[in-house]
Order: structure tokens, then sequence, then C-alpha cells
């Protein structure tokens, strides 16, 4: 019966989900669709709510029989509680949004009801799958979540693209829960039981261990989505619904992170180059998702790429962290394993906020084409800012929470180079400059985004731009988050190296996080702030003095500049896409007018995904070619299933009796 | 003696082969109906018993008398041209039979040698299956399907006597029973075939491709 | 003896009376009543609450409890759809048809239960060529041109193959010449039990003709033509008892032979042979899915591809084997919805072509998301029962002698799935020929109510995974020689 | 402690208070060498105090970027000079990890200063905005290539440690320095928008880099903007000056002395480079980037090497 046990905060977890189910019960129940899709959305809000109170509270007071609730198949450790809690930290909003989103489709005479049913289920299945304790359960939630989101994102099915989008995901969602399926099965078989809480196969004393590693690595790495597995998500995230991309990019991806992790808890100590293996591939996801992000124009698209970057980033730790085990050092561990669960954090605020953001210029807009945008600044400053702070943020820039997790790992390179010596100090200085390389690509490609969305005037008329009090509720729920742990990252750093002590680096307690000179960082941060606030009160005293006036900008012999004279986004990003030209697929079409008359000039630019166009593609028509090879078998002709039987009992006759 | 039977079972097969006429097939199915009648009948000479008539009559019934007549009923009420129309040409096609036939003879001579079985009406019976299924790979006309079919029938007639193989009269006649019913049922058939098709030809069933 | 009066005599009581009655509500009212007896008795059974003896050529073992309980479960409810599809079929030549439909299907019965109870090769065979005779003609209900062709080729392959399949039978007395079983009688476990005495070479011989002849009716590649085609062209509740039973009884030809070959040295070419079909037939339906378009007949091949998947646990043994029988179980149940939805949408929009259809969630809500979730059901996808099952295969497959399998299944399974799911999808959602999408209203009526009821039970059962339907399985996979 | 916060704040302050001198002393000895009198030492003084008094002009369709952004700069500039250890003083802000704070804080005001260029929505604050972007994406590994090699011999990672860690004595170090000398010269040359990377003083807007970017900023806004510009080349002075203490960290005296010195002949260095170099054409601004990468990473291998 002691597994059965409940503690009070666990057993408030279950209500909460049961709460949130309630909600769909609620939307089908209600006939008015306006009525049930309100009431509904309360009561899932209600439910997450409570849902992240009690997981903060058991995270608070961990109940005495090591929160294993419901006959061993739910469990709340440290780790599985922390992903809990972000993917609830980061539902509330988008629940939210929920709000006006879904209204307009209301107004269009759209049934919301069925991707109500949908995105809650998703919800649920999510959060009971970081808190499966079974790998049957686990499985189970897995593929729940996966067909949930397959079913929320043909909510706008009658688009083409959103058809082919969906058919990726599926497919990639079912090839890699297949993969998982072998993966537990060795498992089970290795250790004669299902529960996670039984699994601990040290890597070296396993002669399975580098079979289940691979596994781990490509099933979690697809649905993380790093490089050479990423193909899925620029196609699939665009296409879905405002809320359900959020929350795709924001948490379902990190489910893959999550795994990735459980997969260290059950191998550890992995040896060393499981960590160079994670190493390379972040690496090259972080470097690479960025730089695809910077040739898209699409802006869904761009974020999906820079969920790959930021992916390769927490990778980035995790590999550290890798290599920390392997050489038992726990300091690495803990460092590179805090930059990565820090950063999973930060990343699902942030491009959760950015996903939203974008959804909501969507709606106004109609397009999701950044050409055709600017000025939106004009129409809604309180945006503008939310997506300014998203973008700092997701550039690591200081002063908010990207930086932080970024600095975690930046310190964890110096760290390990000093920790071991010998050739250490120039792979990490390689990392070093990689990562700096790709905050500044980081940062030049939002300053695009940013400055192309927002600011400048619009290139295309804008009629209307209305947004509702719950746009910014969300956002600003969202925005503080990231001010807050930027400004005062202390007790979020505390958090995850409690996570980690306990759960990542069986035992060996390490400070090494917590005195990092936050303080430090907290006070430069706020005086930056105090500072600027101080000069800006100064100044408009300043242009109270001495006047201040609007006029014309520079236009180098026009009277005035046109919106067409803006640069675009394309050119911003042009000199630093022909780099890897090939690599992107980048294609540029320049028409310049040669003759003496100055005809229109034209410069466009655009990527395609390599793997995408030049792996799948392909490899796809192949497949097809060769099954245009077999429709014979599909004849109906009665001659030829006679002939059948006859040939079939020849050849089985051979076989049974040739056969050695 | 049954070994004679087998043999003239067998040349009753190579007529087949060779034959380009419907009615053809149906006496030829007659004959094999005797046959296999009279090779029943052959144990019973000795001993003779009540129960072991039935069988026998049975099969004459059916096989000799009924279906034949059945077949001819469904040819003349749907006057099918006298003609089978073969998609291969009738020499091939005999020699094929041939091949088929020397062959399966062979492969008995080998394998009676592991069991005991006496090889001719094993052969002949098998070689009967094998020509029945060639009769309806390689035939258009459905009626000739039919008779392709039964031929088969009565080839694993012949193979079963020869295995030496006693069913319990209850099962014996629920095979027959059945056998009857399926060409019952394959002639209403043809008959809703003719009136739905204008014709009761392979070609005729195309509709379902896909 | 009074078991044997409820499975087969009472059924063919019922049928006689059909033939008499003219009057449909009273033939629904008896058929009714006849498949209540039935699952009654063969739950009661298979409870093991009453221990049934039955004479001569008929006899009860764990195998055979498992079967005729799936028979008559999916036959009860199909009897329960069977009056609301009557009063409304598709077409509306299908008045002829409705006369004969309970008579048949009150024989198929009679019929089935025989061949499941059968000990006796002989009778088993009678049994199944007389299902195979009870169900032509309803193939053949809708009275058009597809369906006569369905008949037509349904009825003469099936025929040859079972003709095929009496030549095994045949074969398999050549086999126990020289033993003790010379000129006995052929009944199964007098074979199991002195195995080792059998004559391999004709043994082998007569399991591929068993096997293959049988194939035509189990719609093992590449003898499934035939029984795709009747499955595809009859109306709904016919193609759900054929999926859901027809399919299992001609299995059970198969598992029979199989379980004698098992204790002989000859097992491992024949399982050899098993696995050759299974991929086989996997690979035809991952072949189609590729161009299908017409539904049912997708569905059909659905069938074909799980009773592959089915084969497959048989051949490869071992754990997979118990998956297989969860399989057939939660198979039977969830074809049963999928073809009662296809019956319905077929009944909506008067054809089967996939390219003809779309916005079925519009027009025919209910059965539109009962069809969903059964399309769900039918490809693994948890919670229903199919997910569990497979998983046991899966594992069964990987730790089994040959693991390599596990990859050109699991390729298959995945495309096979995506594309029929592409397929539902286009057909589900999407807007109508002239553009609008309106949301009509449905009336619930017998078959969603029959259809939420299976996917209940399918769902239950996977999930509680009763401790009895285990057992007996694990007896019958010991009966097979799968010690666990 | 107290003495250290005085000498840190003091620090700050000097640079804050010198730094227009400086940039003047580099015009005045480029005049000099190119054989003019050129503008006064303390001409800065003037230009700003001139821009000070001046109205503020908005260009029509800027948004509140453009207004913050100069802050924004003149602040990161301020905390960016209170990491280095003016004269050997140890600064106000100093921890382990510093060097990354610095490089960030550097991009924070680059990422402003970015977005208030595109903020005018003019083609030319445009272009200037896309190359300072894609430059200073090339410039950030020349950083943290020199500093983050020593770092990795010292074992430090702050600023103040790392440049107090250096012995003069180990002769890898003596090569270390040279390197990383010229490397953080080319940086400076290129952060600062000097020649031969960026003209200061041409007016041709196509070829310019920073000084297009604040092309429509006049008044208070210019005013930050070239302040915080000084302090920026000031920084990079000081960066350059504090590899070159013989000992490390005695007589503060000796170190405003080598401090005052070197910045006269870092000024003079400039000075000389901008008489004799003349201005790259824009294609080939990352060619130059990269070579003060490849010394970075000589660096390294000489580490490895030498070891």
């Amino acid at each position: 019966m002691n597994s059965i046990f409940l503690s009070g905060s666990s057993l408030l977890l279950l209500i909460s989900l049961a709460v949130q189910l309630l909600s769909v019960a609620v939307i089908w129940l209600i006939k008015n669709e306006r009525k049930a899709f309100l009431a509904a959305n309360t009561v899932l809000l209600g439910g997450m709510i409570t849902g992240l109170a009690s997981a903060l509270l058991t995270a608070l007071y961990p109940a005495p029989s090591g929160n294993i609730i419901l006959y061993e198949w739910l469990r709340l450790d440290p780790l599985g509680l922390y992903f809990l809690s972000i993917i609830q930290l980061v539902a509330i909003p988008t629940i939210i949004y929920n709000y006006s989103y879904l209204r307009h489709h209301i107004d269009k005479k759209k049934s919301v009801k069925s991707f109500v049913t949908f995105f809650t289920t998703l919800l649920v299945s999510t959060q009971l799958l970081v808190t499966a304790n079974h790998a049957i359960f686990f499985l189970v939630c897995w593929e729940i979540m996966s067909m949930a989101a397959y079913l929320g994102m043909i909510f706008e099915k009658e688009k083409k693209e959103v058809q082919q989008g969906s058919f990726y995901y599926v497919t990639v969602a079912h090839a890699l829960i297949f993969i998982l399926y072998i993966f537990f099965f060795i498992l089970h078989e290795q250790t004669g039981s299902w529960l996670f809480s039984s699994y601990h196969l040290p890597f070296a004393t396993e002669t399975m261990g580098p079979v289940l590693f691979i596994l781990a690595l490509i099933a979690f790495g697809i649905k993380a989505g790093f490089m050479p597995f990423h193909f899925w998500l620029p196609r699939a995230h665009p296409i879905a619904p405002t809320p359900l991309s959020a929350f795709l990019s924001g948490v379902i991806l990190k489910t893959g992170i999550y795994g990735l992790f459980r997969t260290f808890q059950f191998l550890c100590p992995v040896p060393e180059w499981c960590g160079w293996v994670v190493l390379a591939v972040s690496l090259f996801s972080a470097i690479f998702g960025v730089w695809y992000a910077l040739a898209q124009h699409d802006i869904k698209r761009l974020l999906a790429y820079h969920s790959v970057e930021n992916i390769g980033i927490i990778g980035i730790g995790i590999g550290l962290g890798f290599i920390g085990s392997a050489n038992n050092l726990p300091v690495i561990m803990y460092i590179g394993f805090g930059g990565a669960l820090l950063h999973t954090l930060n990343h699902a605020i942030f491009k959760t906020l950015l996903f939203i953001g974008s959804g909501i210029v969507y709606q106004n807009l109609g397009t999701r084409n950044i050409e055709l945008m600017g000025g939106i600044v004009h129409r809604s400053r309180y945006l503008a800012i939310a997506f300014l702070i998203g973008s700092v943020a997701i550039s690591g820039v200081p002063p908010l929470n990207g930086f932080i997790s970024e600095f975690i790992i930046f310190t964890g390179f110096f760290a390990t180079a000093n920790e071991l010596k010998n050739f250490y100090p120039i792979v990490m200085l390689m990392l070093v400059v990689g990562l700096a390389f790709v905050g500044g690509l980081a940062a030049a490609c939002f300053t695009k985004v940013n400055a192309v969305m927002f600011l400048g005037s619009p290139r295309r008329e804008i009629q209307k731009f209305n947004t509702n009090v719950f746009d910014y509720i969300s956002l600003g729920i969202l925005a503080l988050l990231c001010i807050v742990i930027g400004f005062y990252p202390a007790p979020f750093v505390g958090m995850v190296n409690s996570v980690i002590g306990s759960s990542l680096v069986n035992g060996t307690a390490s400070a090494i996080l917590v005195d990092m000179n936050w303080m430090y960082i907290s006070a430069i941060f706020t005086t930056i702030a105090l500072a600027v606030f101080a000069l800006y009160v100064l100044k408009i005293r300043h242009e109270k003095k001495y006047g201040k006036r609007v006029s014309d900008a520079w236009g180098c012999g026009y009277e005035h500049i046109t919106p067409r004279m803006q640069y675009t986004a394309s050119s911003f990003a042009d000199e630093l896409n022909t780099i890897p030209q090939s690599v992107l697929v980048y294609h540029k079409k320049v028409t310049v007018s040669d003759t003496a008359y100055p005809v229109e000039s034209k410069f466009e630019s655009h990527s395609d995904d390599f793997v995408d166009t030049k792996v799948l593609l392909p490899l796809f028509g192949l497949l097809k070619w060769l099954i245009a090879k077999f429709e014979f078998l599909g004849q109906t002709d009665i001659r030829y299933s006679v002939a059948f039987i006859l040939i079939t009992i020849i050849v089985y006759s051979l076989i049974a009796f040739l056969w050695v | 003696m049954e070994n004679v039977l087998s043999i003239l079972f067998c040349l009753s097969l190579f007529y087949l082969s060779v034959t380009s006429r419907v009615k053809a097939y149906v006496t030829v199915l007659r004959v094999q109906g005797i046959i296999l009648t009279i090779l029943l009948v052959i144990p019973f000479l000795s001993h003779f018993s009540v129960y072991g008539i039935i069988i026998p009559a049975t099969m004459l019934i059916v096989k000799v008398i009924y279906i034949p007549r059945y077949i001819n009923k469904v040819i003349l009420d749907l006057d099918i041209k006298r003609r089978i129309e073969p998609t291969i040409q009738q020499m091939v096609f005999l020699a094929l039979v041939i091949a088929t036939i020397v062959i399966i003879f062979f492969a008995s001579q080998l394998l009676s040698k592991s069991t005991p079985l006496n090889v001719i009406p094993f052969a002949s019976g098998f070689s009967a299956i094998a020509i029945g299924i060639y009769i309806i790979m390689f035939r258009k006309k459905l009626i000739v399907h039919v008779c392709g079919f039964l031929v088969l029938e009565n080839g694993i007639f012949l193979f079963g006597t020869s295995v030496a193989f006693e069913l319990p009269m209850l099962i014996e006649l629920g095979t027959l029973l059945d056998v009857f019913v399926v060409v019952f049922l394959m002639g209403i058939a043809l008959n809703r075939i003719s009136s739905t098709f204008e014709g009761f030809e392979v070609a005729h069933l195309g509709r379902l491709k896909d | 003896m009074i078991e044997l009066f409820i499975f087969i005599a009472l059924p063919v009581f019922a049928s006689a009376l059909c033939f008499a009655v003219k009057n449909l509500k009273v033939q629904y009212a008896l058929s009714l009543t006849v498949a209540v007896f039935h699952l009654t008795l063969s739950v009661i059974v298979f409870l093991g609450v009453h221990q049934a003896v039955l004479p001569g050529f008929f006899s009860i073992d764990s195998l055979s409890k498992l079967f005729i309980l799936i028979l008559s479960n999916v036959y009860f409810w199909v009897v329960l759809v069977s009056f609301s599809y009557l009063k409304r079929p598709a077409m509306p030549k299908a008045g002829e048809g409705k006369r004969y439909y309970f008579l048949l299907l009150n024989f198929y019965l009679a019929a089935n239960s025989a061949a499941m109870l059968s000990n006796h090769f002989g009778m088993y065979w009678v049994a199944s060529e007389a299902t195979t005779l009870s169900v032509a003609p309803l193939i053949y209900f809708y009275r058009n041109e597809e369906s006569l062709e369905a008949m037509w080729k349904y009825l003469f392959l099936v025929s040859i193959g079972i003709a095929f399949a009496f030549m095994g039978i045949l074969m398999l007395t050549l086999s126990a010449k020289g033993t003790v079983l010379e000129g006995q009688q052929l009944f199964f476990w007098e074979f199991i039990k002195n195995a080792k005495e059998l004559n391999p070479i004709w043994l082998k011989v007569s399991f591929i003709f068993i096997f293959v002849g049988l194939s035509t009716k189990i719609g093992i590649a590449p003898m499934h033509s035939a029984d795709i085609d009747a499955t595809s062209n009859a109306p709904g509740p016919v193609a759900a008892l054929m999926s859901g039973s027809l399919r299992l009884t001609a299995l059970l030809g198969v598992m029979r032979i199989f379980q004698i070959v098992r204790f002989t040295s000859s097992y491992d070419v024949v399982r050899i042979i098993l696995i050759t079909g299974a991929l086989l037939s996997l690979f035809v339906a991952f072949v189609y899915m590729f161009k299908a378009n017409n539904f049912q007949r997708m569905l059909a091949y659905s069938s074909v591809e799980h009773l592959g998947l089915i084969t497959l646990g048989l051949g490869i043994g071992g754990f997979a084997f118990i998956g297989a029988m969860y399989h057939a179980v939660y198979n039977s149940m969830s074809k049963v919805v999928l073809f009662i939805g296809s019956g319905n949408i077929h009944r909506a929009f008067k054809t089967r072509e996939m390219s003809k259809i779309s916005s079925v969630l519009n027009k025919v809500p209910k059965t539109g998301w009962l069809f969903l979730t059964a399309f769900f059901a039918i490809s693994g996808i948890p919670p229903f029962g199919m997910f569990f099952s497979e998983i046991k295969i899966f594992e069964g497959i990987l730790f089994s002698d040959m693991p390599y399998i596990l990859a050109p299944v699991m390729f298959f399974l995945l495309f096979i799935f995506v594309n029929m799911g592409r397929n539902i999808f286009s057909m589900l959602y999407g807007k109508r020929e002239n553009g609008e999408v309106h949301n009509e209203t449905e009336p619930f009526d017998f078959s969603h109510f029959v259809s939420v009821a299976l996917l209940i039970l399918l769902t239950a059962i996977a999930i509680s995974s009763p401790d009895i339907l285990y057992q007996n399985i694990l007896v019958i996979a010991k009966d097979f020689g799968f010690a666990l | 402690m107290g003495l250290g916060l005085l000498q840190g704040i003091v620090s700050v302050l000097v640079v804050l208070g010198l730094s227009p001198l400086f940039a003047g002393l580099v015009n005045k000895l480029k005049a000099i060498l190119t054989g003019r009198i050129g503008a006064p030492l303390l001409q800065p003084y003037y230009e700003m105090q001139r821009l000070f008094r001046k109205e503020t002009i908005n260009a029509i369709g800027s948004s509140f970027i453009s207004r913050i952004s100069p802050l924004v700069n003149l602040v990161t500039m301020i905390i960016a000079a209170a990491m280095l250890p003016v004269g050997f003083w140890k600064p106000v802000i100093s921890f382990d990890g510093d060097i990354i704070l610095f490089a960030y804080i550097l991009g924070l005001s680059r990422f402003f200063q970015i977005l208030a260029a595109m903020d005018i929505g003019s083609s030319f604050e445009g272009m200037g905005a896309a190359r300072e972007a894609t430059f200073a994406l090339f410039a950030e590994p020349i950083f943290f290539f020199s500093f983050g090699s020593i770092s990795f011999i010292s074992g430090y990672t702050s600023l103040y440690m790392i440049l107090h860690s250096i012995q003069h004595q180990n002769i890898s170090y003596e090569v270390f320095i040279v390197i990383c000398s010229i490397s953080v010269f080319m940086l400076a040359v290129t952060e600062c928008s000097r020649m031969p990377v960026d003209d200061p003083n041409t007016h041709l807007e196509l070829t310019m880099i920073h000084e297009v970017m604040i092309l429509d900023n006049s008044g208070l806004d210019l005013f930050l903007y070239q302040y915080s510009g000084y302090i920026k080349l000031f920084i990079y002075a000081i960066l350059e000056i504090s590899f070159f203490y013989p000992f490390s960290g005695q007589g503060y005296l000796l170190g405003i002395i080598i401090f005052i010195t070197g910045s006269l002949v870092l000024a003079t260095a400039l000075g000389v480079v901008e008489t004799i170099a003349s201005r790259y054409k824009m294609k080939n601004i990352p060619q130059y980037l990269l070579f003060a990468t490849a010394i970075g990473i000589l660096n390294l291998l000489i580490y490895t090497f030498t070891r």
C-alpha cells in the first residue's frame, strides 16, 4: 500500500489533471459555441494553475514516500517535476492567449470544439509524460501527445501546406515511436522491469550500452529537432494554429530533451565519446539552425529554425555534462546540465512569447511573410515592446534570461578547459567561439526580424490592427518571466542546482552553480536599467529645455523617403547568407536595370531546407518508383490469382525441400 | 484395375487439353464421374454393404447425372458459343500439359520410395488438379472455368482414393454436397453475369480495379 | 450436447424459420435471440463456469474457446446493427437481398461455429466450405455489377483454395502412413499426440497445401485478391463479419496444422513459410496504400495487413504468439467498428471513392468521429488495444531468433499508417465540391451505439487486461509449445 | 576593499573624462603626420558642447527605439569601462566570467544601435545596420580567441585577473602578448570604425558603416552616440595597453605612467595606420577580419605546442 501513498500535493496534481480533462466535457456539453468555449477554456486555465501550484508545492515539500504515486505509474522526481512545471508555466499564458485567438475563429463561424479537445489532450498527455514512471505508460502518453498535436495541427485543414506539413509531422512522430519501442524493449529485457525507477544500467558494464545510447539519441533527437533530424520542424510549426505552434516549439521539443536526461539517468556514467557526439551534433544544429533562420522570411518558419538553434545550445550543455560525467567531474556536470536545464526553461518562455507575438501579427495582417510587414510599433507599442524583450532574450543579450543560461554554458567551457588540461582547451575555445558566433548570428537575425516587422514604416497598408487584453496578459506574463529570470537569476539557478544534485549526479553536491556571483550580475543589470531610466528622465528634461521636433529623414536628393526605399529582410541578411550558400540552398534573384533608363529593379531571395529538398524528397521519390514496380500484386483477374496459387505452392515447396 | 482406370482418366485429361468445344468438356466430366464411381464401387464388390453403396450412388447422381446436365442447361439457356476461347494455342497448351504430367509422374515415383503409395492413381489425380488449374488459367469462358474447377475436384477424389483414405460417410457426403452447392451457386452467378454483362468471359469482370 | 445444440443446431433452425417467415422484423428478432444465446453460451464456456463436452467430431479447447467467443461477439454486434442497416440500404436495388439476409446470416453462424468447434479435419473442411457458401450470396447483397463480380471471384477462388486445403488434408493422411495413425480418423489431438512419427515430407507438403489453400480465405498474399474484392463490395455488416470472424475461421485451420507441425522437425521450415506469407501480406498492403482510392477496399487491405501481423506472430512464436492472439481479439472488434462506419459513409455519399468524398465530419459528424477513432484504434494508437498487442508482437520479434524482421515490419506499418491516415483525413475533412461547409446533424442510431459500445469494450479490455483472457491465451501458447 | 572600490570609481571617471581627449589626440597626431596643423586637442569637447545645446530632431516614423538607443549605448559603454583595470587599478566590476559579460554588454549596445538605425526606415541606415551586423559577427571571434586563449593559460575568467596574471618572464607569454595585441588592435580598428575598415570622416553615405547609422540623429542623440563612440575607442585602447604592464600588481604611480605613455603610443599607432592605410572595399572587410581571427588561432597552436 505504500506505493499508492498520495502526498497531498501529488493528489492535487491528479485533481488538476482531472479538472483539465473536465474542460473537454464542458465544451461538448454546452450547446452555444461561444459560451462553451469560454467556460471550457476557463476550466482548463483553472486546472493548469492548480497543477502549477501542486508542482511547486511538491517541489517545496517532497513527500516522504519518494512521490511514487498511482501504483508506481506516476513519479514526481525532481527532474520530472522541473519539466512538469516548465510545461505548466508555459501552458498558462498559451491558454490565456486562446481566449483571443479562438474567438476570431468563433466569430468566423468555425467550430473550435475539436481543437480545444485536442489541445487539452495534448496538455494533459504532456504533463503525464514527464511524470510517467512506467515505460508502457510513457509510450502511451508519448503517442497520444503526438497524435493530439497532429489533430490540432490540421485545424485549418483546407490549406494545402497544412496537409503537407502535418503529413511530415505525423510520419516523423510515428517513426520515432517505433525507435522508442526498441529502446524500451531492450531496457525491459536487460532489467526485467518496466519501471523507470529501476533502470540503472551503467554504460560500461552494459553490452547494450552503445545501442541504447544511439537509439535514444536518434529518437529523442528527432523529437527535439537536432540538426540532421530537424527537417519536420520548419514544416510543421508554421502551419499549426498559433497556440499550438507556441506549445509545440516551447514545450513538445523539450520532451526530447527530457528523454535525453532520462537516458543519461539510466546509463550514467556515460563514456566520453557520447559527450563528443552530442557536442558535435549540437554545435552543428546551433550554428546552422540560426543561419537557416537568418535566411527565412516566413516568421513562424524562422522561429522554428531558431528552436533548432536553441535546442543546439541546450545540447551543448548536455554534452558538457556528459563529458563531466565521463571524467567524473561533478563540477562540470553541474555547470553543463545546469546551463542546459536553465536554457530549457528560458527557451520555453521566450519562444512562446515570440510565437504568440508573431501569431497576433499574423492574425491581423493575414500574412507570415515579414517582407510585407513593418511599422507595427506605431499600431501597437506594447506588442512591439514584448516582442523586443523576447528577441533580446533569445539572442542571449543581457540583461535578460537568455544571457544567464548562455553565461553558465560559457563558464562551463572555461571550467572544462581548466579542469582537464591537455587538448581540451583548444576544443573548448572552438566551442566558445562557436557559441559566441551563434549569439552574434542570433542577434543579427533578431535585429532583422524586429526591425523589419515592427520598425520603420509599413511596407503594405495595414487596414486594421486590433489586439485585446488577453494578448497583453499572456505576453505580459511571459515578458515578465524573461525579465525576472534575467535580473534575479539566483533562485532559478538554485532550483536547477537542486534538480541536478538530487537526480543527475547521484549525490555528490557542489555549489558551483549557486556561488557564481549572481548578485553581481543582478546588481549590474539593475544598474543598467536604472541608469537608462534616469538618463531618459534627464533626456526628457533636456528636450523640454532645448526643444525637440520631428522631420523628414535625409533622403539623399529625394525630398522624402518612401516605405519601398527601406532595407528589406532579404537585403539585410544577404551578405551573411551568401557565405554558406550551398548548405542553406540559398537562391537569390537580382534584376537590375542595365539600360540607360532606370527600370524597376528587384532583389528577392529564399532558402529551402537541405535535408528536406536534397535528401528526403529524392528518397521518397525513389520509394514511390519502386512501389510502382510492384502494383501487379493488386490485380484482381481471377486467372492470375489461380496462377498465383500454383506458383506459391511451387515456391513454398522449393523452400521447404531445398532449405538448408 | 485401379491403374487402368487412372490411365483412362489421364487420357480424358489429354482430350480436354486438345478439344476446343465446350460440349466436349461436359462429356469428359461425365466420363470422369463414371470412372470415379467405378473406383469407389470396386472395394465393395468383394464385401458388399448397404452403407458402402451410398457414397458411390451419390457420386453417380451428383457427378455423372446432375452436374453435367446442369451445365448443359446453363449452356443452352445462355446459348454460349460452342467454342472455348483459349488464350494460347492448343499445341502449346498440350505441350504444357504433357510436360506437367510427365514431371508429376516422375515426382510421385520418387515420393513413392519414401512412403508406400500406388503411383498411377496418385499421379493422375495430381495431374488432374494441375490441368484443372491450367484450364482456368488459359481459357476465357467462365463456364469453362467451372469445368476446370470440376476437373480439379475430380482429381482430388481420384487422389483421395489413391491414398486409400476413408472419411466417415457423413463428411464424405458433406464434401459432395458442398461441391454440388458450389456448382449450383456458380450456375446462378453465371445466369446473373450473362444478364448483367451481356457475356460471360473474364474480360467482362474488370470492374474491380483500383 | 446442449452446447452443440445452441452453437450449431439453433442457428440452423433459425435460418429455416427465416426461410419460412418473410417478415423482416420477425427475422431480426429471431436472429438476435439466437445471437444472444450464442454469445451467452460462449461467454459462459470461456469463463469456464461450465465445462463443455461435445460429441463426435466436435470438442472445445482453449483455442476454439477464444475464437468462438470472438465469433459470437462479432456476430452479435453485427446482427444488432443489421436491422438499422437494412432499413436504409445504400443501394435501392437491395430489396431482393434483404429476404435472404438473416437466413444466410444464421446459416453462416452455424457453419462457422461448426468449423471452430470441429476437432476433425474433414469436419472442419466441410464447415468452412459451408461458410464460404453462406457468405457468397451475402456479398451479392446489392445486386449490382461490382458485387456480382466480387461474389463470383470469391466463390470461385475460395472454392479452389479450399480444394487445395482438402489436398493438404489428404496428404496429412499420407504422412500418417506406417504410423499408429494409419487408417485412423483425422482427429487433431491424435495427430498432435504422435506428431513425431509423422512422415516429415508429407507433413510439410500438407502444411503448404493447407496454408496456401486457406490463404485465399484468410487473405494472405498473394492469394488475397478475391478476399479483397469480396470484403470491399459486401455491405458493411457483412464485411465486418468477414474480416472479424471468417478470416479467423480460416486461420484456425492453419493453426491446427501448424500445431501439429510445431512438435516435429519440420517446424523450422514451416515457420519460415508462415513468416514469408505474413511479410508478403504486409508488403501488399503497404504497396496498395500508396494509391488507394476506394475506402472500403483500403479497409480490406488493412485486414490483410493485420491478419499478416497475426500470422507473423504465429511464425515467430514465443511472446509474439501471445501478441498475435490479443491482436486477433482486438482486430475483430475494431474492424467491426470501421466497417459499420464505412457502411454509413457509403450510405451517406452513395460512393466508395475517396476522391469523391470530403468533409464527412460535417455531413455525418457522429459517424465521422467514430470512424476517426476506429482508425486510430486499428492503427495501434493508445489507449486502444492494438497498441498493446502490437507492442507484444514487436517485442517478440525483437527477442526472437530473427530480430532483423522488425525493420521491414516497422517500415511497412509506418507507411501503411501514414497513407491510410492521409486518405482518411482527406475524406473526413476538407471542403465539399460546392465549396461551402455547413454542419448537418445526424440522428443517433444503432450503428453509432454499437460503435461506441465496441470502442469502449476494446479500450476496457486493453486497459484492464482481464486475467482470464491472459490465462486462456497462455494455455493456447502452451498447447502450441511456447512455454513462457 | 573601500580603497579598491574608490580606485575603481576613479578609473571609471578617468575613462569618462579622458576618452574625448584621446580621440582628439588621435586626430591631432594624424593631422600632424599628414602635415596639417589639425584641430585642437580639445576639439571633441567643443563639438560635444555644441551638440549638447542643440534641439533634438527625430525622423518621421521613428519610434521609441531610436529615442532610448543612445542612452542604452552610453550606459553599456560606461558599464564596460567599469570592468577595465585602468592604470592597473582593480575595476569596480570584476568577477569570474566577466569577459563574457564584457563582450555581451558591447553586444547589447550594438543590438540597440542596429535597431535604432533600422528604425528610421531609410535605406542608408539600413545599409549601415546590415554592415554593422555582419562585421560585428566576424569581429566577435577575434575577441574570444585572443582573450579566451589567455584566460585558458592563466586559468582565470575575469579580465582583471587575466591581465593581472600575465608574467613577462615566461617567454611563451611574450609571444602571446604580441599576437594578442595585434589582433586586439585590429579588433579595435574594426569596432571603433577607424581606417582601414571604416572612415570616420568621409561623408559619402554609401561607403560608411558606423557613421551612416547615426546619419539622421542630431542634438543630444548625436552627442550621446559620439560620446559613447569615444568611450569605446578608449576602452579598446586600454585593453591594448593593459597587455604591457611589465610586472604585475605593484606601484600605482608606475601604472599611471605606463598608462599615459601607452595611450600616447597607441594614439600614434592609430594615427600612423590611418595615414598610411586606405579604406578597404566592403567586400574585403570579412577577409580582413578572418585574418585577425586566424592570428587568434595562431595563439592556440603556440599554446598547445609549447607545452
